[in-house]
């Protein structure tokens, strides 16, 4: 029997309107119709550039904003179908770890208070020893010592920061964690660190974590699957190791060339790369002005995620391009 | 940029519309009957009653408000109780005495506080910087009326060069009238310029350290350029935010120099229509007071336009 | 030899804190760039890469106290008044900063503010020095540069801000640029073609490249040689591609260790422990030691000096290879 | 899991004893602080002892200049000056206190209030601001004079209320601030409303900028209770004020530039106290605002 899974996203969008009484109405597209599923026990990576709808999508798994169409079952039940009640008791199932190590711990609070912020959420309100006590255990659990609680938070560098944003997330024992651009404001070396304190938690925690992010080393390197998103639609998604080696869909091949590589010294031999100006694009796949493989179907039609067959390589993967078959065969004979 | 206009205006006259209503309300609750004020109280309840039929005291609130409104739109804001005259004609007659006032003051304080507020920015932690420190806030701490005192004081009690007070009138010339509103002016500017020295600082100061400044220094531009050119025209929205919200304060320094100079001004009228309880008089200063403040900040907000083309570019 | 476009001779920056203490950041550092030539600054946050960027450009803010010599084109920057130094910054070097969103003056057209430069240092008209503002904007690939040249900065893209930063820094051919982290706050795709743009400029118009960053594939993609910058101290020196594939540092080599790729069968990522020391906190002796795998007793003893193990390689480690054993 | 090594040692430490030594090293906390003090003691000493009841009339000794009649000279009707001020200090400081403290109350209410809620709420709060904001204690006053009668309760009412839309105004902005901070998501993402999220969050985070505000509005109090008192509007006679003092004094500036000079010295003095206290507090409490 195949679990169901931890988290099913189905045809989520999210519109945004601006432009008020007298002016011009505005509607700006965030997400368009996302679909797609988290497994527990995984790390499910999200990667795309500024402005394809990543965020959005974080905030609306956390139920922190509300879609404009289509629904996220956690654990089978809608979480806007739920009443407040019921989705606040919920919470204590999925928790949110925010960018900026400087920015998501309040100034004003001891550690010790900030990471057992999310516990007032459990039914019967832990008791003040056994919050310690629960404190404590997680602070050492993300590689902190327990006396760290009567600490403020300026009193921390940006990773141990992150380690106690993360101490906070996990406090409840929830089954889901949203990590979104988790370890971007923090160095190289601390940013390892935290890679492999999350890998750990999913090891021997089992905890599912939806890892977002823009840099696709990052995803590359922590990530069991990936979905990549464009200006509001997903593109593509598959086990990340293979989604990286053979990209099914133009737009990751062209974030897979484009992020500079430790390994790749000079000017890459690439044609150069026009990032002509987004048009909106109403019909057709939104990628098409910048694709170099479109043709005429691209601009008419818009390409749904697909499979591509069964193929060991080739099951479990999905991506949303008339021409991914033209892409494959190319692969395989460069 | 006109969807932005229209909603500013329409703000504007809701706000106005507001004020009004909440002006009248809390006269017409006022103890005390109109009628009987006018008429002495010799006066027989039957001609007391014809009278407040004939200004339409029997009517209900509303009608009253609606009534009193239209006449606000078209000019003729009502008689006044004790002179008998329109009081239109009694804002009109006063308002040449406060608005050149409240405009010069303006002038004034502006003249100092932005030159002064952005030299002490420029050497910021300098002698000039703590000099104007200590000076602005002088001029903040001192109560603008008693700076009047000390300038009737010194001018004209001791030195003899001003009358210590009254206003000769525009036909009199303009150099004597304005002679006369140079004291009062300067005593209302000196509280304003303390406040606005000081934003304009921290203004600046603030702007400095913005990236753009270090670019337009990388660009070879010296010191003095890169501030005039770069870090002072993005201070004006800081500083012309506060010369709005200073007006209120300015209107009731106003009020209180004119007292000091005995200029007849408007505050003076609201101040004699409140001992003789004439309603009708207070309720029409103050609505015009309050609607010089909305109008003061409603074209503040539209120097916000030039000033930062950002909100310009918002439909 | 003619003499180098840019030497630094033993420049070492202070900060005076606020309690009166002066806290020493940069120290002994020394490097030489010919025209025409790149090199990389690496190093993580706080290792002092952007305040030696600024003392290049001769804009150290009023706190710092550099000693030691900047020579560009044969003249010291540290021994200018600021009149002279004005009229360095902008012809001889240009400075393009990280962030494109407030590096640009929102109140001021875009075309003027590349326009300014030429108007106050060349004496160019208004008219002429906008027209040229619009061919810039062109050599770096602005798409519409004649309308946009006219629009405000909040109205362009990331992406479009940086370029009118590099034709700003651009404006009046300088013999050096100097990039403080360029495409740090871009997006992967445009950080490629801003990358590419910097690459042409430096090709085409023969000027010397400082890129400071602490993305190592950019250094890998962009620079001939590299410095690798830690806690104030240059650690490491030399052509890129042998600094990224055989590093004589150990710091280097936790760098390259550290980045994210993936690992056989869910292997761990390999860390360097420990935090960036702050730098009134840094351990005894060398300023890596209370975080390096390799280190032994003698490390702690005194800060390792630079030595020259092979002529072009640089490093500062007591056990690099080619050092004599203490 | 590798212990990470303790964090690098914490920057100037939170406690009060740091603060207080840092508020040593302010010298305009000090000076404000000590100005305040002292007037508030001769404040509350008025209540007991003044060298001469102030209401006392000594024709005979009238327009007596500082030390010849009574520390500080006697007024037009032979009053000890000196205790006038000493009451009218009392008079002075409990209006304005006590106006602050309802403007601050209800406006910082109405401001976390706004940056809670957003909405049409935020627009009719801050479109009935606008509406209060544009009427002045002075002409507030006159309205509530007539209505009230003029005295203690209408003067504290007329700048009580005016605060209320500078507080609110200062609140709301200090608090959307926090509202969009990552924390505040978090706490959200935690089940937590609006109101427990301004109790935990909110409100300590933005208690330094009110305190800040509050002793500049004290400042601005004291100014406004002296220019309603001055026309008449404050406390009924015969209770001295120090606005009623300059009124008085007015009349006689040739004969007695004492009895102008001396109120006027003691209000700027009182306002400049609370406005060093005020700028001393901002530097203590919020470091990044050190020498603005």
């Amino acid at each position: 029997m195949i679990e169901p899974p931890l988290v099913d996203i189905r045809h989520l969008s999210r519109d945004y309107a601006s432009g008020g009484l007298f002016a011009g109405r505005h509607v700006t597209r965030a997400l368009t119709d996302v679909s797609m599923t988290v497994h527990r026990g995984t790390i499910h990576g999200i990667v795309g550039e500024s402005g394809c709808g990543k965020s959005t999508l974080a905030r609306l798994v956390m139920a922190l904003d509300r879609p404009t169409s289509g629904s996220v079952l956690f654990e089978g039940e809608d979480l806007f179908g739920v009443s407040a009640r019921e989705l606040k008791r919920k919470r204590r199932d999925f928790q949110m770890v925010f960018q900026d190590p400087f920015g998501s711990l309040d100034p004003r609070q001891t550690v010790g208070r900030i990471v057992a912020e999310p516990l007032h959420v459990l039914d019967g309100k832990p008791g003040r020893a056994e919050r310690r006590d629960k404190v404590a255990a997680m602070l050492e659990a993300v590689g902190l010592s327990p006396d760290h609680a009567a600490r403020y938070p300026h009193a921390f560098s940006g990773g141990q920061r992150q380690r106690i944003a993360i101490a906070r997330a996990l406090i409840t024992e929830p089954k889901l964690v949203v990590a979104d651009e988790a370890v971007s404001a923090l160095d190289l070396s601390v940013q390892a660190q935290v890679l492999n304190l999350l890998m750990d938690l999913r090891d021997r925690r089992g905890v599912t974590v939806l890892f977002i992010t823009h840099n696709l080393a990052v995803v590359d390197a922590v990530a069991d699957r990936v979905g990549v998103m464009y200006r509001g639609r997903l593109v593509e998604s598959g086990p990340a190791q293979a989604v990286f080696a053979r990209p099914l869909h133009p737009y990751t091949r062209l974030l897979a060339d484009a992020e500079p590589d430790v390994t790749r010294f000079g000017r890459p031999d690439r044609p150069p790369l026009s990032v002509s100006a987004p048009i909106d694009v109403g019909v057709g796949c939104s990628f098409r002005n910048r694709c170099p493989r479109a043709v005429a179907r691209c601009a008419t039609e818009r390409p749904e995620l697909r499979s591509l067959g069964d193929e060991p390589d080739l099951r479990d993967r999905q991506t949303a391009c008339h021409r991914a078959e033209v892409l494959l065969d190319a692969e395989t004979s460069e | 940029m006109t969807g932005l206009l229209l909603r500013r205006i329409a703000s504007l006259v809701l706000t106005l519309l507001a004020v009004s209503a909440l002006i009248f309300l809390v006269m017409d609750v006022l103890p005390g009957d109109p009628a009987a004020i006018m008429l002495g109280t010799s006066a027989t309840p039957e001609t007391l009653e014809a009278l407040r039929r004939e200004l339409g005291l029997d009517q209900p609130l509303v009608l009253r408000y609606l009534s009193w409104l239209a006449g606000v739109a078209t000019g003729d804001l009502g008689m006044s109780y004790t002179y008998g005259v329109p009081v239109a004609g009694l804002i009109a007659e006063r308002l040449v005495v406060t608005l050149p006032l409240a405009f010069l003051a303006i002038l004034l304080s502006v003249a100092i506080a932005i030159p002064l507020g952005v030299a002490s920015a420029a050497r910021r932690n300098s002698v000039v910087d703590t000099a104007v420190g200590f000076l602005s806030q002088m001029f903040i701490a001192v109560p603008g009326f008693w700076v009047g005192l000390l300038l009737v004081l010194v001018f004209s009690v001791s030195f003899g060069w001003v009358p210590s007070g009254g206003f000769p009138g525009w036909q009199a010339g303009v150099l004597p009238a304005l002679g006369a509103l140079v004291l009062p002016a300067i005593a209302l500017a000196l509280p304003q310029a303390g406040v606005l020295t000081r934003v304009t600082r921290s203004a600046v100061i603030e702007v400095m350290n913005e990236d753009f400044v270090r670019t337009a220094r990388a660009k070879g531009l010296p010191r003095r350029k890169a501030l005039w050119r770069h870090a002072v025209p993005n201070a004006l929205v800081p500083v012309v935010t506060i010369l709005g919200l200073q007006f209120t304060f300015l209107i009731a320094g106003a009020v209180l120099v004119e007292n000091v100079f005995n200029l007849p001004g408007l505050g003076r009228l609201a101040l004699q229509a409140l001992s003789q309880r004439d309603i009708i008089v207070m309720q029409d200063v103050v609505l015009f007071f309050a609607a010089l403040v909305i109008v003061m900040n409603f074209l503040v907000d539209l120097s916000y336009l030039a000033l930062d083309p950002r909100l310009r570019g918002r439909t | 030899m003619t003499q180098p476009l840019l030497r630094i001779e033993n420049l070492a920056i202070s900060i005076d804190r606020p309690d009166g203490a002066r806290q020493p950041i940069v120290t002994d550092i020394s490097l030489t760039l010919e025209a025409g030539e790149t090199l990389g600054i690496v190093g993580e946050s706080g290792s002092g890469k952007s305040l030696l960027a600024l003392a290049v450009m001769g804009l150290l803010p009023p706190v710092a106290r550099p000693t030691g010599r900047i020579l560009l084109e044969g003249r010291d920057l540290l021994a200018m008044d600021d009149e002279t130094l004005c009229s360095v910054r902008g012809r001889r070097v240009g400075l393009i900063f990280q962030e494109p969103l407030t590096a640009l003056n929102p109140a001021m057209t875009v075309g003027d503010q590349i326009a300014e430069g030429m108007v106050i240092q060349d004496g160019l008209s208004w008219r002429a020095a906008r027209r040229e503002a619009i061919t810039l904007l062109d050599r770096v690939r602005m798409p519409e540069a004649a309308r946009l040249s006219r629009s405000y900065p909040h109205a362009l893209s990331g992406g479009q801000r940086q370029r009118v930063g590099i034709a700003i820094a651009l404006a009046m051919k300088p013999a050096l640029m100097i990039a403080d982290e360029p495409t740090t706050a871009l997006d992967v795709t445009v950080q490629a073609e801003v990358l590419d743009i910097l690459d042409d400029l430096t090709r085409d118009a023969g000027m010397a490249l400082i890129l400071v960053s602490h993305d190592l594939g950019v250094i890998a993609r962009m620079c001939a040689r590299t410095l690798v910058l830690y806690a104030g101290r240059r650690l490491e020196e030399g052509l890129t591609r042998d600094v990224l594939t055989m590093p004589l540092n150990p710091y280097t080599r936790g760098l390259l260790r550290a980045v994210p790729r993936r690992q056989p069968q869910d292997g761990r990522l390999q860390t360097i422990p420990g935090t960036v020391p702050s730098f009134a906190a840094l351990p005894p002796g060398c300023v890596f030691s209370d975080r390096c795998p390799e280190r032994i007793d003698a490390c702690h003893a005194a800060e390792p000096r630079w030595t020259y193990p092979v002529p072009g390689r640089g490093v500062r480690c007591i056990r690099a290879p080619g050092e004599a054993m203490p | 899991m590798s212990a990470v090594a303790p964090s690098a040692p914490p920057r100037r430490g939170r406690t009060f004893a740091a603060a207080l030594r840092r508020g040593l090293a302010h010298g305009k906390l000090w000076t404000g602080g000590l100005v305040i003090g002292f007037i508030g003691a001769i404040a509350l000493l008025s209540l007991v002892w003044t060298p001469l009841p102030p209401a006392k009339l000594q024709i005979v000794q009238k327009l007596k200049p500082p030390l010849a009649q009574g520390l500080l000279g006697t007024d037009h009707l032979g009053r000890d000056v000196a205790s006038m001020l000493m009451v009218g200090a009392w008079n002075s400081l409990s209006i304005a206190v006590l106006a602050v403290v309802m403007g601050a109350l209800a406006g910082t209410l109405l401001g976390v209030a706004v940056a809670a809620r957003r909405g049409w709420f935020e627009a009719i709060m801050m479109r009935a601001n606008d509406v209060i904001f544009a009427v002045p204690p002075i002409l507030s006053a006159m309205m509530l004079g007539a209505l009230l009668g003029t005295g203690r309760p209408t003067a504290i009412i007329a700048i009580a209320v005016f605060m209320v839309p500078v507080f609110a105004r200062v609140t709301a902005s200090a608090a959307l601030q926090v509202w969009s901070r990552d924390y505040v998501q978090a706490a959200r993402g935690a089940g937590k409303g609006g109101i427990r999220i301004t109790i935990d969050h909110v409100l300590p985070n933005i208690a330094n900028q009110i305190i800040v505000q509050a002793t500049i509005q004290l400042g601005l109090a004291i100014l406004t209770e002296a220019g309603l008192s001055f026309l008449g509007l404050g406390m009924a006679p015969p209770a001295p004020t120090w606005g009623r003092m300059l009124a008085d004094a007015q009349t006689y500036l040739g004969r007695a530039p004492w009895l102008a000079i001396l109120p006027g010295l003691a209000i700027a003095l009182t306002v400049l106290g609370f406005n060093m206290l005020g700028d001393g507090l901002r530097d203590l409490l919020d470091p990044r605002e050190r020498g603005r």
